[in-house]
């Protein structure tokens, strides 16, 4: 039986290094389970790495690569520039080469033009994106009377600036006594001191801060903020990215800092919790991408589905599919933009009141996610204006 | 405002100080040997992460000690073994040989320490605030950065001025066998002399891993900064090199304060004009040119002030 | 009939040194003018002067009676002045035929041309190869001038030098260094490819200075202290003081 | 900084046989071109050939500065860069308003844009060589690329501009979709560029770019202005690298930032210094050998740059001169008939060599498996013999082979270096060695 | 105190010292005389180390052949070469600094007095040794290494390129720094300086040595002028 290869496109050296191998853990961990069980229709999975050091053009020079060596689907997470890069690559190649069609799961570029105007039958995005994210945040946030002042402060790249532009239109629609004191865009993984940034974030007298910051970005940010004692309330994407909760902690800012994501390790959800235990205790990581869960396992139904291999077939029998979540609850995905919809949650870092019920905590730091809130499939929905184009 | 501007000529300082620590080992081995050393942040990684296991080890400040001498004596073999056979194909070649080297160390670090960033932390001797200006707090960490770096630059000077080392390997550049007949081992000056730079970059790694992120790619980050600094400050003059750094520190840190762009002095523009390079520059904030704001500073001093601020050759 | 060089009134200082001081000297087309004069004396700087490699703080400088001070050197080069340094500097990586060859380029008028092909510019071989016929390295054509002895790279200085078939040679120091052999052969050179031609050369080998020379000038502490033929400098006892010292055998 | 390459002579040898082995080397050439997509048909190779020869055309543009003007640039990619962005915009532009330009014109476009580049800014570059330019150019380089996130609307930002080739016109019915189209319009403009770059070489401008790169001052004195001489090749260096970067937007269909970045421009330093910049052909090999390392060792590896690394630092430190430079330290032996003297010597010395190497991969993939996590049972595939990483016999194998293989090549080494001298006393009696 | 014996030196193939043989007692002015490239500096190079030497070589009785130049020199063999080597970025004075090998031990000449005896040197203390006349440069060499304190001074072409008067001078010099006791191995091509201030002298002639005498003896023997120094 012939392997199936899944081409993981993601930096795997330089900045975005430390997200991109915690990702390539978390597949290759998913494909060992997906193995352990038949693997795909008695196919074995493989993980091919292939390192795109965050830069567009050498994720198509590896998408290539991946082409030529009859590798059929590739996944890809780390940053919305290439995720947009990469879809037009796929949708190119797809044409062109009829018969050698190329999917392309996504599981981590959330800027929403993907699935909207850049929109392509062979891209499938597991991670909610940033507008539906954001409107959850907004949701929650809209009840925090104590929010007065907020700061914004993102990566100066499509994904930044649609949470940006996004924080902005929601929270004035559903707060409009809130001041916008700040709106900052900084270049992508190249700043290597966030001091300055703080004192701008002080000054401005910011009672929160929304950001969509990942990977280092994020983790030297809360690290400048604990060194200048910045106390507020943030409201994030990605501060459980590494580094970023021993930061938090040592800012002393217990339960002031959310994160919006599609799974939190203290869940309640039984097989949630055995699998996350599971996960910290083989790969030495906290589970980052639940969402990667729900793409291989889908993966694997899809071709279930539809008895095949083939990623023109696994396409049409991923349209619509309709797939129970890790964190539980009913997920499914979108046929009209191909984005995946499912439970949404916030949750914020610090003291682990219950440990019998809240067992996970982050980086030894003996503080974890804490449920905040859940947002249902069917309230995390949010239209589309793609215009699919099928084969 | 006046709290911003009091913070950010802290922060300045302080960024400014981190520099110095960085170029001060570049500055010594690029003016007295001539050699671009690209792999010189490779050497401050490596200085972050023997000062990250050493710590654990034997703790931060046997390893502060250590972690240097360790990354100074890297720094001496690469030099005995490598550059020395090099230095006669000029100096692209030695660049070259420091540019795979930078390759290799990044490899080799991230295979044995991984990809993701270390919990290396501040020593809890030095993790509380020293002082607190308009409620800001200056952890004392940062305070120490600054006394080491003050510190370095004076003893750097000082030895300097002392010793002859310097003329011997400026000598050594143009007739090494020379200085020799002269009564000088020359190959032991510049080993010397490389290891001490590589030792101080070594430090600097110790120092700043604590405080900014110990991770396999932080030598690239601060790379070509350090390029800026040096050359910005003048070849071969520490106290150059000194100034560059604080003034670079202060540049990047008030631009990213400041909120100015074209957008907020004269009004927007037509909203029908759509977007074009001029909207872009005329809606760039100076706080996200600030990165590019070194790199035009070298470019101008280049131009018209090719020897640097307080340089007195031109290579 | 106007000077082939005239230096009028010309002051150089490097910071506050004066190294030349109100020099003065004229030198007649035709003439092999020798400069000579105690070590230090500015014979290197005067020929940088006039050359244009450093521009002269105050003063005049005409070749063929035109003003040249503060021209580039290239800019002098192409109006017929043409010189040789004291130390070798020739194009260590380039074989000795390019050498030549880089000297006959812009003379002949092919300047930067980045479409025609050297090798099949007719004229500019047949100079080159004379040339190199001249400067007796015909044979060494193909080696890397860096590979050459010492004595014939003097001898491919010259070579370039003359090339561009400058109406002005300047020669600084051309036979330091050679042998008496080396030195008769390369007196001879000189003699021989300066013909018609305007030299002025610096030498501390007087059997080179008044073998070959019409007219000698005597720069002490940059200035000239006499000028005349050769027989009037031998007799000269400010001369005799200054440099010559007891006549040695 | 001047003494910018190794001081082996420059491309200045006259070939002997003349015009008919000079137009007979571009005649094979361009046979080769046509017909390797037809030997290695693979979607692999061509991928992998579409960019060596981007690369070549690169590498070669990169040459005219360092290894024929003595210019060591830290920024050759923004000419580059800059080309692919207006070959893409280009592209876009012919396409939405249908003009009748076909697609192998746009590298023309690309140049233009690369010389329009390099003539603007290259004026106050070129004034001084040396490490001034060197740092001017590292400093333009990254000011450009960094300008280039904040003008969006060219540039596009993070993720750049894309474009579709294939809606421009047909020509003779190639749409230019399929890859080995693109191969022959990049083997087209290789075989083009490298014959216009060779022939550069030997005009009176080239010539006069070596004299610059020997000794600037001199030039000076033999009427020409080593100011303008590196200015115009700075712009011919432009030129060529636009065409590389038109070349790559047409491949890729995308231009970036990245494009313009220092990784780039260390790129093609590496390549032209690891072919030799002392010969027109070097840096066809540095491109060859770079590229196919950077698209190949991933494939074996996960600590590719590492390997990278030692090689690069290998290559510096035994190969000065680059791989071109060693393969032309054995001309004057061939021509000498004496080559054979130094033949069996190599053989000896290669089989330890070889086993020295071995070694050291084995330590390297067995040190890498174990950190990486992978330990148990995680096997090396070594010229076909499965290692366990794991297994101390691995690590004995490997010692062994390191060790081993050292002392061992030491020895043959040393032999090679007395054959050597023998060989090369015979070449200089028979005239062929200086 | 210098004891050359069968030192033989190549370079790459070409076998350019066939066996030469010194001697040097202490205080003694011995000149090196010959035709151009008959490996007058090669002998001076070999026995500094600059050029592998294959022989004996002994200074104050220890066998210095295949030292690194350092130890040679610390040992108190001092050398001017025959391009000077001056380091051309660095100024006149600090050239200078450069010759004094210990500033703990400072030996029997000062920088002061150096700098007292050449005014010309003086003057041009601060400015970078590069720009410096070929006279100049010629001066400042000698007086760096007489500042490393040498016993045993090996001079090399001093007067290439000196002017008529300054030969004189450098001749002087050579005297003085003979009188002060520091032994002298000049190579020299100028007959008349030679003879003037040697005890006594060798010629060289295809790598080896073949006359050894006092400058007297070389006076009236014309058959070895004729046939080894003359052309
Ligand atoms: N760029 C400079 N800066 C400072 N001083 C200089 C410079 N160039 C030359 N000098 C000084 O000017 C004086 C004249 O030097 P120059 O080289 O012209 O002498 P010269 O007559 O050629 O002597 P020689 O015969 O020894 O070559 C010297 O004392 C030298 O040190
Ligand atoms: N680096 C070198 N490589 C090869 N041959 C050399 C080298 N240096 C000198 N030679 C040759 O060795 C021989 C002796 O040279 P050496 O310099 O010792 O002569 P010399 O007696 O000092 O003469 P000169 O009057 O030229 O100084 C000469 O034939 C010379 O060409
Ligand atoms: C991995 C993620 C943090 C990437 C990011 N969400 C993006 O869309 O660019
Ligand atoms: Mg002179
Ligand atoms: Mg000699």
């Amino acid at each position: 039986q012939e392997t199936v290869k899944i081409g993981y496109i993601d930096p795997l050296s330089g900045g975005g290094a430390s997200v991109g191998e915690g990702g390539l853990k978390t597949f290759q961990y998913l494909a060992d389970e997906l193995n352990a069980k038949g693997g795909v229709l008695g196919h074995k999975v493989e993980i091919v790495p292939l390192d795109n050091k965050t830069n567009p053009q050498e994720s198509l020079v590896q998408a290539q690569k991946a082409v030529d060596a009859g590798i059929r689907y590739i996944t890809q997470g780390n940053g919305s520039s290439v995720g947009a890069a990469l879809e037009d690559f796929v949708t190119k190649n797809n044409s062109r080469n009829p018969g050698k069609e190329l999917l392309y799961f996504n599981y981590a570029a959330v800027d929403p033009s993907l699935t909207n105007e850049k929109c392509s039958y062979w891209h499938f995005r597991w991670d909610a994106s940033s507008d539906i994210k954001m409107e959850a945040l907004t949701n929650y946030m809209k009840d925090q009377p104590s929010i007065k002042k907020v700061y914004l402060i993102n990566q100066d790249y499509s994904f930044g600036q649609s949470v940006r532009s996004d924080a902005r239109k929601m929270l004035a629609a559903k707060r409009p006594d809130v001041q916008i004191v700040g709106d900052e865009l900084h270049p992508l993984l190249k700043i290597t001191d966030f001091s300055p940034y703080i004192a701008k974030i002080k000054a401005s007298g910011a009672d929160s801060v929304v950001t969509g910051n990942w990977g280092q970005d994020i983790a030297l940010l809360l690290k400048a903020a604990a060194d200048a004692g910045l106390k507020v309330n943030w409201y994030t994407y990605y501060a459980g990215g590494a580094g970023g909760p021993t930061a938090i902690k040592q800012t002393g800012l217990d339960h002031q800092v959310y994160q919006i994501t599609e799974g939190i390790p203290n869940s309640g959800n039984k097989a949630a919790m055995d699998f996350e235990k599971d996960f910290r205790a083989k790969v030495n990581l906290s589970l980052w991408y639940p969402r990667a869960v729900n793409e291989m396992r889908m993966f694997k139904a899809a071709a279930e589905k539809a008895n095949s291999i083939d990623p023109v077939k696994v396409a049409a029998a991923l349209e619509g599919m309709k797939f129970d979540v890790l964190d539980g609850g009913e997920g499914f995905m979108r046929a009209d933009d191909h984005q995946f919809f499912q439970p949404i949650y916030i949750s914020s870092f610090g003291t682990l009141a219950d440990k019998a019920k809240e067992p996970f905590d982050e980086e030894n730091t003996g503080w974890g996610w804490h449920l905040v809130s859940k947002i249902d499939t069917a309230n995390a929905m949010v239209p589309t204006t793609c215009k699919m184009k099928r084969p | 405002m006046a709290e911003l501007i009091v913070i950010s000529t802290l922060n300045g300082v302080l960024f400014g100080m981190l520099l110095f620590l960085l170029s001060s080992g570049l500055t010594v081995i690029f003016s007295m040997m001539g050699v671009l050393n690209f792999a010189h942040a490779s050497f401050y990684m490596l200085g972050a992460f023997f000062g990250y296991q050493l710590t654990r080890w034997i703790g931060f400040w046997p390893a502060l000690v250590l972690a240097p001498l360790l990354v100074g004596a890297v720094g001496m073999a690469v030099e005995r073994y490598g550059l020395r056979n090099t230095h006669k194909h000029g100096h692209v070649a030695e660049l070259l040989l420091t540019f795979g080297l930078a390759y290799a160390i990044e490899e080799i670090v991230s295979m044995v320490w991984g990809k993701s960033p270390m919990d290396y932390r501040i020593p809890a001797a030095l993790d509380f605030p020293a002082f607190t200006v308009f409620s800001t707090n200056y952890p004392a960490y940062k305070i120490f950065m600054l006394v080491v770096s003050v510190t370095i630059f004076v003893a750097l000077l000082i030895a300097l001025k002392r010793t002859r080392v310097g003329l011997i390997v400026q000598a050594a550049l143009t007739h090494p066998s020379m200085v020799g007949h002269l009564g000088h081992n020359v190959g032991r000056v510049f080993m010397l002399v490389f290891g001490v730079g590589s030792a101080l970059a070594g430090l600097a790694g110790v120092i700043a891993g604590p405080s900014l992120v110990t991770q396999s790619d932080m030598a690239g980050l601060l790379g070509p900064i350090l390029f800026v600094v040096i050359v910005f400050g003048g070849l071969g003059s520490l106290p150059g090199a000194f100034i560059a750094s604080l003034l670079i520190g202060l540049i990047q840190t008030f631009a990213v304060a400041l909120n100015g762009s074209l957008a907020s002095l004269f009004g927007p523009l037509d909203p029908g004009l759509g977007p074009s390079p001029l909207t872009d520059i005329w809606n760039v904030t100076v706080a996200q040119i600030a990165p590019i704001l070194p790199y035009l500073l070298l470019v101008l001093v280049l131009i018209f002030r090719p020897m640097g601020l307080l340089g007195t050759r031109e290579s | 009939m106007t000077a082939a060089i005239e230096v009028k009134a010309v002051d150089k200082s490097f910071g506050n040194v004066g190294i030349i001081r109100d020099l003065n000297l004229s030198v007649a087309k035709g003439e092999r003018h020798a400069i000579i004069g105690p070590n230090g004396a500015g014979k290197s700087t005067t020929f940088n002067l006039i050359s244009g490699h450093i521009k002269p703080t105050s003063g005049e400088i005409r070749l063929n009676g035109d003003v040249i001070s503060g021209l580039r050197p290239f800019e002098i080069n192409r109006r017929g002045l043409s010189r040789s340094f004291q130390v070798t500097n020739v194009f260590a990586r380039m074989t000795v035929w390019e050498n030549v060859r880089c000297g006959v380029l812009w003379a002949t008028g092919h300047r930067y041309a980045f479409w025609k092909n050297v090798d099949n510019l007719p004229e500019v071989k047949q100079r080159t190869a004379r040339i190199l016929d001249d400067i007796h390295l015909s044979h060494r054509r193909d080696v890397p001038a860096g590979l050459l002895t010492y004595a014939e790279q003097r001898e491919l200085e010259i070579g370039i030098t003359i090339a561009g078939g400058a109406s002005v040679i300047m020669l600084d120091e051309p036979t330091a260094g050679m042998s008496h052999a080396e030195t008769d052969r390369a007196v001879a050179l000189i003699r021989r490819l300066t013909e018609g031609r305007t030299l002025v050369i610096v030498e501390h080998d007087m059997s080179v200075v008044f073998g070959l020379a019409d007219r000698i000038s005597v720069l002490v502490y940059g200035n000239i202290i006499a000028s005349g033929t050769p027989d009037e400098i031998r007799g000269n006892p400010k001369v005799k003081e200054a440099y010559l010292g007891e006549e040695i055998d | 900084m001047s003494n910018a390459a190794s001081p082996a002579p420059a491309v200045t040898k006259e070939e002997p046989g003349g015009a008919l082995s000079f137009y007979g080397v571009w005649l094979i050439a361009a046979a080769a071109l046509v017909v390797l997509p037809l030997i290695f048909s693979s979607g692999g190779s061509l991928t992998s050939f579409s960019l060596i020869g981007i690369a070549i055309i690169f590498a070669l543009s990169y040459n005219i500065l360092l290894g024929q003007t003595g210019l060591l640039s830290f920024g050759h990619a923004v000419q580059y860069g800059l080309g692919g962005f207006l070959a893409v915009h280009m592209m876009n532009a012919v396409a939405s308003h249908n003009w009748p330009i076909p697609l192998p014109a746009i590298p023309l476009i690309g140049g233009i844009g690369g010389l329009a580049f390099a003539l603007l800014v290259g004026w106050v570059m070129t004034k001084r060589a040396g490490t001034v330019f060197a740092m001017i150019s590292l400093g333009i380089g990254e000011l450009v690329a960094s300008s280039s996130l904040i003008l969006r609307s060219v540039f596009g930002g993070e993720s750049g501009i894309t474009t579709d080739r294939t809606a421009l016109m047909p020509l003779f019915g190639w749409t230019f979709g399929p890859q080995l189209q693109v191969y022959y319009l990049i083997a087209f403009w290789v075989l083009i560029s490298a014959i216009a770059m060779y022939a550069l070489t030997r005009t009176p401008l080239g010539r006069i770019c070596n004299a610059v790169r020997d000794n600037p001052e001199r030039v000076e004195f033999i009427g020409y202005d080593p100011h303008v001489v590196r200015y115009l090749a700075y712009g011919f260096a432009g030129f060529f690298a636009g065409i590389a970067g038109g070349l790559t937007a047409i491949n890729f269909e995308i231009a970036n930032s990245a494009y313009l970045g220092a990784t780039q421009s260390g790129f093609v330093l590496f390549a032209a210094f690891i072919g030799g910049t002392a010969y027109f052909f070097g840096p066809i090999l540095g491109a060859i050998l770079v590229t196919y390392l950077q698209l190949g060792l991933t494939n074996v590896t996960s600590v590719s740059l590492l390997y990278f690394g030692i090689i690069f630092i290998g290559i510096v430190m035994f190969a000065p001169g680059g791989i071109a430079g060693l393969l032309m330290k054995h001309r004057p032996l061939i021509r000498a008939g004496s080559l054979g003297m130094v033949i069996p010597s190599y053989l000896v010395a290669a089989i330890p060599t070889l086993a020295f190497a071995l070694g050291a991969i084995l330590t390297i993939e067995t040190v890498a498996r174990y950190s990486g996590g992978e330990g148990e049972g995680s096997t090396i595939n070594l010229l076909g013999i499965p290692f366990v990483a794991t297994a101390p016999a691995t690590w004995a194998a490997a010692a062994f082979l390191l060790v081993g293989g050292y002392l061992v090549a030491r020895l043959t080494w040393l032999r090679v270096a007395e054959a050597w001298d023998r060989a090369a006393t015979v070449a200089r009696d028979r005239g062929y060695l200086a | 105190m210098l004891e050359v014996r069968n030192l033989h030196a190549y370079y790459g193939k070409s076998h350019i010292l066939q066996g030469v043989d010194l001697d040097i007692a202490a205080g003694e002015v011995v000149s090196l005389l010959g035709r151009n490239g008959v490996g007058r500096s090669t002998t001076v190079k070999a026995i500094m180390g600059e050029v592998p030497p294959q022989g004996t070589i002994r200074f104050k009785g220890q066998d210095i052949a295949g030292l690194p130049s350092y130890r040679i020199a610390r040992l108190g063999l001092g050398y001017v070469p025959e391009h000077r080597d001056i380091f051309p970025s660095l100024t006149v004075r600090q050239n200078l600094i450069l010759g004094i090998k210990d500033p703990r031990r400072p030996g029997k000449w000062r920088l002061e007095n150096m700098l007292d005896m050449f005014p010309n040197l003086a003057r041009r203390a601060d400015t970078p040794a590069g720009v410096l006349s070929g006279g100049e440069k010629q001066m400042l060499t000698t007086c760096r290494t007489l500042l490393g304190d040498p016993q045993l001074m090996m001079i090399d072409e001093p007067t290439e390129g000196l002017a008529p008067l300054i030969v004189q001078q450098v001749g002087e010099l050579i005297a003085t720094i003979a009188k002060a006791g520091v032994a002298i191995l000049l190579v020299e091509q100028k007959l008349s300086i030679a003879m003037k201030i040697s005890n006594r002298v060798y010629i060289m002639g295809h790598g080896r040595v073949v006359f050894e005498g006092t400058p007297d003896q070389l006076k009236s023997n014309a058959a070895i002028r004729e046939e080894w120094l003359e052309v």
